[in-house]
């Protein structure tokens, strides 16, 4: 089997956007907040709930017809981790691009099927599990909370929600800001790996310097770690790795976040980072000194 | 969740792999009923959800029913890696020939299922792997084109196998996939699968089930949901049973973080302080007051922590309601433990001021808030 | 294979589709015992696997256990379409306010399965199609894809539900795909889908399963497989019972053939000529000279036969063989018709000398033989 | 859903060939008639067989491994109807084309799934339970008695095998002979359709007229007329449809054979070739007169 190599598809100002799971707690409580965020949604779907309206969003029965009503390119999704599988494959086959997953607890085996389904339509699926992204001041497609963020040219690829959330408002405390922050996922099977934002990070010109937030488990980092030192991604890179006191073979609340045998301590990542170049900090605020330093 | 190996085997024998004749038991006099019922030699094993069983002296050889029974009664009696033994499996003993291993496992890379096969069976996989890993086979497979016959009849022809015993196995390769994905399996494992005869019998058994899925495997649950709490410790099972996202470690400074990353790194820079973490606890995003006073209440009655540390970052999360659970813990629990707050976000000002007015530590960084409950820890 | 209503039902059930409370009853007391179970008016409708039994006076209303008794009495000692009645079905009879139809079958040129659904149910679908095809809603389903929620629900809003109700019809479009092609259907049927109130209902179900597929289906051949034989004639049931591929026909020519294609030729060629083919019967490809033997002694016990007429092109099927099971059946039998007989291919003029010496005629085309036969016959 | 141009692809006098079920009665049997024929059959299939040979073939367990040791480019299937499925999926991820699906009695779901896949790759299926495809005087990858064919001008489609034989033998008689002769098979859901064949008719210069051979059941005769009517085929066409005499709702013989209530009926078939411009003999022997003096 192979990885082809996707073009990723992100998100910016104009993007039309629909929200599925609109109408519960998590999604009027999203929405509002994008849509403050000058998010453009155009639409929600919620199955058995068309016909009403969310925050002055029209809410449809099907992606379907949210489509010839209201034209969204991309999806956010709110929708409960049993029907997630099935919201997504009805927004891939909508075309929507990226479509951003924000569910935790989706069955592993539906996060395959998905990912293959969007992969081989070419779409950009980023999550499940994720907060989501955010182009700082144009945009956001997740949950973060937007005032830890000022717009910068720094830009962010994690694997975690919360601590991300952290060493954002450590960059803009330290009068940085950020371009992009993009959470792939904390689960163990995700629609993006950090080697795919790292190429996009690398053609984006609003982006000056990177910085990578990771956990323990799998070896998403090595892969990034190896695809930077063979001059795939070169701007400046810092990182934070998350788990160095974790016990193997507990999953550390993320359904990702478990060290396998030898497989995903935190050492073997932050080893692997160091010998690629990038600055890995001990803690989050020596991410954002050692980008201050980089970015002079 | 994690079966247990004579659940694993139950689940097995549904799907039609062939597992040795065999039944569990709590005590030895069922012990010897058992192997009365199989006749001649028989094995018994452990059961406790944990692997290298045999080299803690888990597995035991007997002759007849009366030292079935006798080895049944020692393996209760102890402890397999440090957890207590309260059932055995007493199994036909087979004249294996040869092992193999076969298992099915999700790839993150691929992001797919793989099934891993190896003509180098009954020892540990991992082990193989690292020293001779041209000796595993790999087969991805194409989440929507799935794993077909041909597929496994190719990994049983690259164990080296032809004829009837190519078929077989790779029959079970087949059923093997076919039960992990119905079932949602995160691991499905046999190991050793032995070559008995003309026959492959499932010797050992692994099956570990994505917990996400389990709302879709009700019955599983209810069966099985019990096996792998016996791996547990006192406080880690109720934990489980609080709902709450719990590991035990073995330091003195209770940890509560809202997020998985967030939670692990204040573990980390409380180790990086010199302190000892004694647990990871997450509480997860847009969590209600309740649920804060219940995580708070558990780690002031866990005897083993002295310092309690509370890092949370509010987005849905609102810090004026994480306040309100932290100071009606405090008040209720009666017990009185030195406990250091940091809080950022949602409503930062009103939850510290809550904090403050009933006397607790606020610091304003994670930092901060770990380096001071080192401190009152006791230092390093 | 062609299931009665009462048992599609049962199969509906099965997979979560509501069906009404009702029973199978073999006599009027039975029928009175499920009445009196039900309460209230009931539905007797007879159990005869052939469509328009509502028209054929099939399907009787009764007030009281009673009356319930005496319809079905009424219906037991009927024939609805010339078929007899051996069972009823006794059912709460529904306060129907709207009737829709939902259907799964395939397509044949798009190569697929085709959801078919109309708000106008309850009367010959294929009648809709015709007068009014626009309110007949088709979802081709891509086999890859598969039938999906958003698939159902879209059929569901163009049928012109919304809210709760249109996810109820989703459900059950979902649940039939489901069920159809769990079971290898050909044609999976509600018609009508009764709107009762807020409840969406199976007032009648039909559902033919793959004949090829019941290799798989084992345990569904055996609860349901003598249903259709009901609407057989005693001799299409005799030749069901050896395996014959047959079709009764009302002539007196009794017609074999090799293969599909060539047996039809030889019914039309004879109807052509003016004859009255008596059946169809297809020996297919490479038979054996027992299943000759047994398909001409079939014919030749038919007393509405009169003349026999057998066209064989043979590739892998071999003349001298199929002349061989000819003259041995004529042997055994103890009837005398005459026979007309076509044969060409590998090992013809051996098969033509064996015929010959037994004194049957053999003709050099199937047009020939045709003629020959029909005149053999008494002509037109 | 949409039906896509695709394609079509036959055999010649080079191709290699793949018989799956090799050590079958029926696949030895006519793996011997084939190569009788010319037919160049590199390699057989039976899983659980491989290692042996038939008729000088070398057999193997899997598609694979014959691909690796014997490259061949097409495969002809006599693979019982249960294994049938199966079998053809790995010929399709081998790549193989096209797939000759002899087998009769294959599930319609089996069939569905399998012609869904080789189309999304392209791939070019005849079957299932078809008689198969004989270019004549150069390669047969079928079951057809090859005395009834003599090399000629005259193109055969059928959805029948034994009634194909008699009208093939009623041309060769004639003295036309024929150029190729492909069964489409007589089950509802076939991998090609008249269409198809006629398209690569039309284009075969080897072919000068074609003989179109139907039954009952389904409208593919009725499609194939409306080509006709609509200028995608124009060479002389004659045509002969079984089953005049059917009765609705009954199958005859094959699974495709049946009158479902007005469509699919002779009539139906003959008038819409007719308008077409299609002579539609009422026998066998007509259609080969027919063609007799349309190729003067």
């Amino acid at each position: 089997m192979q990885v082809e190599d996707e073009m990723v598809r992100f998100v910016g100002k104009g993007t039309r956007v629909l929200v599925q799971g609109i109408t519960g707690t998590q999604g009027r409580f999203h929405t509002r907040l994008m849509l403050e965020y000058g998010t453009k949604i155009v639409a929600g779907v919620t199955p058995g709930r068309g016909g009403g309206e969310v925050e002055g969003v029209p809410v449809f029965d099907t992606v379907f017809e949210a489509l010839e009503e209201a034209e969204p390119e991309a999806s956010i999704m709110f929708v409960p981790a049993p029907q997630a599988k099935e919201a997504a494959l009805e927004a891939i086959e909508a075309g929507l691009n990226p479509i951003v997953i924000i569910t935790e607890g989706v069955p592993i085996k539906d996060s395959i099927e998905v990912i293959a389904r969007a992969r081989r339509r070419g779409i950009t699926l980023i999550g499940p599990n994720t907060p989501g992204i955010i182009r700082v001041g144009e945009c956001k497609l997740g949950i973060m909370p937007s005032a830890v963020f000022r717009k910068g040219r720094v830009g962010i690829v994690s694997r975690s929600g919360t601590l991300t959330y952290e060493v954002a408002a450590q960059i803009t405390r330290a009068g940085l800001g950020e371009s992009t922050c993009i959470g792939i996922g904390g689960d163990p099977v995700v629609g993006l790996n950090f080697i795919d934002v790292l190429r996009w990070f690398q053609e984006d010109d609003e982006t000056e310097a990177v910085v990578i937030i990771g956990e323990i488990g799998g070896d998403a980092e090595e892969r990034a770690a190896e695809f930077i030192s063979e001059g795939g991604f070169t701007k400046p890179t810092a990182a934070y790795i998350a788990g160095r006191t974790a016990i193997p073979g507990r999953r550390m609340g993320h359904a990702g976040a478990i060290v396998e045998g030898n497989v995903g301590t935190a050492e073997g990542k932050i080893e692997a980072l160091k010998s690629a170049g990038v600055h890995v900090g001990s803690l989050p605020g020596e991410v954002a000194k050692a980008l201050k330093r980089m970015m002079g | 969740m994690k079966l247990l190996e004579y659940e694993a085997k139950e689940v097995f024998r549904g799907f039609g792999i062939p597992v040795p004749r065999g039944k569990v038991a709590e005590s030895a006099e069922e012990a010897i009923r058992v192997a009365e019922m199989i006749g001649g030699q028989v094995v018994i094993k452990a059961q406790v959800p944990v692997g290298g069983r045999g080299k803690a002296g888990g597995i035991l050889l007997a002759e007849t029913p009366e030292r079935a029974g006798e080895a049944a009664a020692r393996l209760l009696a102890s402890e397999v890696r440090g957890i207590k033994v309260r059932r055995v499996l007493v199994e036909e003993r087979l004249k294996i020939e040869k092992e193999l291993y076969l298992g099915l496992t999700v790839d993150r890379r691929y992001g797919t299922y793989v099934i891993l096969a190896s003509s180098e069976g009954g020892v540990d996989i991992e082990e193989v792997a690292s020293r001779t890993p041209e000796k595993i086979i790999k087969q991805y497979v194409d989440p929507i084109d799935g794993f077909r016959p041909h597929h496994a009849r190719w990994i049983a022809k690259r164990l080296g196998f032809s004829g009837g015993l190519m078929m077989r196995l790779s029959e079970i390769a087949m059923r093997l996939y076919d039960l992990g994905v119905e079932v949602d399996a995160e691991i499905t494992e046999i190991n050793p699968l032995a070559l008995v005869g003309e026959d492959l019998v499932a010797a050992d058994a692994r099956l570990n089930i994505d917990d996400n899925a389990l709302f879709r495997h009700g019955d599983l649950l209810q069966r099985y949901g019990g096996g792998e709490l016996e791996g547990l410790s006192e406080v880690e099972r109720e934990a489980r049973r609080l709902g709450l996202t719990y590991v035990e470690l073995d330091g003195n400074i209770g940890i509560i973080g809202n997020g998985a990353g967030l939670t692990m790194a204040t573990l980390d820079t409380v180790t990086l302080y010199g302190g000892r973490p004694g647990n990871f606890l997450d509480l997860g995003g847009g969590t209600p007051p309740e649920r804060v006073e219940q995580a708070v209440t558990f780690l002031l009655n866990d005897k083993r922590i002295r310092v309690l540390l509370v890092n949370i970052l509010g987005g849905i999360t609102r810090c004026d309601e994480i306040a309100r659970g932290i100071v009606n813990a405090r008040l209720k629990a009666g017990v009185i433990k030195p406990m250091v707050i940091r809080l950022s976000g949602t409503n930062e000002e009103e939850g510290i001021r809550i904090l403050r007015e009933a006397g607790v530590e606020v610091m304003g960084t994670m930092e901060e808030a770990a380096e001071r409950s080192v401190i009152l820890a006791g230092g390093r």
